[in-house]
């Protein structure tokens, strides 16, 4: 269940991941794309972070949208409209409920919606579908999260700059599965689990 | 000369191939209302949906065709189509000869029956 | 990392759409020999076969793939060909997303017998 | 029948010709095209007539070799290449007859490869075609060559700039042609014609 206290954690231990783990979501991006996710990624949780340390929002939706908005203008990638989308479906959903399966699922339909991708084109939807899956039955738990971002290295790329290498896509972990691997680990960091 | 209510739309990740393209354009199509959005907000390598909206504003036609190079390009295009009252068409083909073909086409007051099948020729993405 | 024989060779119309193209392959192709030539040898707009010939033998490879905009620098890369003791495969493809392609296989390791059927999806010329 | 004097009186014509021209060329390049043609082909010749004042060849093979390379490499548009390579047909013929109409003809030979084009796609090759195709039979006239030169208004363009128009290319005169009308009037004026 999302609250306004533990939504700001979350996106406090997730800035500090992605701040943390900046260079090696580059250089998994390196490969198979441009080398940018980790600075694309960290350039809008910077913005996020400081928007947020400016004027916090006191409700969830209200978080949800401004963390939206930051990274659909900061990152400057392909991230940027999917994790703010992602976001922004959130925030919309967030009206209606704040238990984490149903938010994520909402964020999740945004994401491959904007992307026009579904699972198993090696992106950050590998993650988001299995984690769901799991959250929609029971408790996450890191491992599971490890594993799936892990799976993609086996897929071959269909989306995004990976998919112009074909084959040659296959082996690499898929950087913005990687990013959203920090998401839902920071998550769990902030005691958000299946209710 | 040209229908001035249809305007072109560029969106590259480098701001050099966006104005680029802008001058290629401008020798053959002087008139067709044609704005720009190339790079970042620093203009590095990549999209600003900050710059596109600029550049949907800037154009004065409240009909665009929009042209871009790579995905995310595309995915930062569809967000500001969806943020826009104008009506913009986004077309799936090469960008340098997509938006060349058209821009030519609107000079010479072709209608959007006449340019659309043209681009379907162009169709790669 | 990548077969330094085969290069890319990039035609413009444009100084600034070959530099900016460079710029968009150089973040996903650091190591591919290549190499552009673009506008006329004042900068104009146009090409120059003097400008594609000192860019066919800047580019350390032997083998190169190249591409180009409008129809009138195929002219003079043909031209170019001729005059040339390297191998030059020309593309009839779009420009920006063939080369940019072209270039990612590359750096990857690709041979030229995985490249070109994704180029052949290019095709538009 | 080509001596080094009416070819550099041909050349010399050609030449105040385009210059006279200039700007009517680059208007009919307008509509249809990037309205260069004009200044390109005046940038060509004027590099062409320097070049033969600076050292005029004493055979006709080598000042039609030498206008070839000045073409080549000063026109910048695609009829840089194209009268390029037109020259450098007719030089290497040259050595081997230098009758008029078999100089041509290997002329626009190297024009249709070069341009990959053939006669109706309302190009250059749409007056070099009936010209020969007279000069074959007997003299030329100045009317046929204007008279070729006006037709090209009624088609409709496949090659070139004026290609990518479709429809909308038709109704106007190719600036290639109008060009290639004033090489060939420039080339009776010089006293060149059937022999
Ligand atoms: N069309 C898409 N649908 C879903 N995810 C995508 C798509 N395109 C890219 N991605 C995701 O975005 C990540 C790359 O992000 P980033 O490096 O910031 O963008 P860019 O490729 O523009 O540099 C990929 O690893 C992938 O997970
Ligand atoms: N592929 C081609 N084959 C034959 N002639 C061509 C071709 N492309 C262009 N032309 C001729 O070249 C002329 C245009 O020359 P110019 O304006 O100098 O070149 P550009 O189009 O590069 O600006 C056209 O009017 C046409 O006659
Ligand atoms: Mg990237
Ligand atoms: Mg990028
Ligand atoms: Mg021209
Ligand atoms: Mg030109």
């Amino acid at each position: 269940m999302l609250t306004v206290e533990n939504t700001l954690k979350w996106l406090a231990l997730f800035n500090q991941a992605i701040q943390t783990n900046q260079a090696q979501l580059s250089a998994l991006d390196t490969p198979i794309g441009d080398g940018d996710h980790g600075h694309n990624m960290a350039r809008g949780m910077t913005a996020v972070t400081e928007v947020l340390a400016d004027k916090a929002p006191t409700d969830v939706p209200a978080i949800l949208k401004l963390t939206a908005m930051n990274l659909i203008t900061k990152v400057g990638g392909a991230a940027g409209p999917l994790y703010g989308t992602a976001f922004l479906e959130m925030a919309k959903k967030s009206a209606e409920t704040l238990e984490i399966a149903p938010l994520l699922s909402a964020g999740l339909a945004g994401v491959e919606k904007r992307g026009h991708a579904t699972v198993g084109e090696k992106t950050l939807i590998d993650v988001w579908q299995p984690v769901i899956a799991q959250l929609e039955q029971g408790p996450l738990t890191a491992e599971a999260v490890t594993t799936a971002v892990e799976a993609t290295a086996a897929l071959r790329a269909t989306k995004g700059r990976a998919s112009y290498l074909g084959e040659r896509s296959i082996g690499h972990v898929d950087p913005g599965a990687a990013s959203s691997g920090y998401l839902f680990t920071t998550m769990l960091e902030a005691g958000i689990n299946h209710d | 000369m040209t229908d001035q209510s249809i305007g072109v739309l560029i969106v590259s990740h480098v701001p050099e191939i966006a104005a680029g393209l802008e001058r290629l354009i401008r020798e053959v199509a002087a008139d067709v209302p044609l704005t720009i959005a190339g790079g970042t907000d620093d203009n590095g390598v990549g999209t600003s949906l900050t710059k596109i909206q600029a550049a949907i504003e800037a154009n004065q036609a409240d009909q665009l065709l929009a042209f871009y190079d790579l995905g995310s390009a595309k995915l930062n295009l569809e967000l500001a189509q969806e943020f826009s009252d104008k009506t913009i068409h986004l077309y799936d083909v090469a960008l340098i000869e997509g938006a060349y073909t058209a821009s030519a086409l609107l000079q010479a007051d072709a209608s959007l029956d006449m340019i659309e099948p043209q681009l379907a020729d162009l169709k790669i993405k």
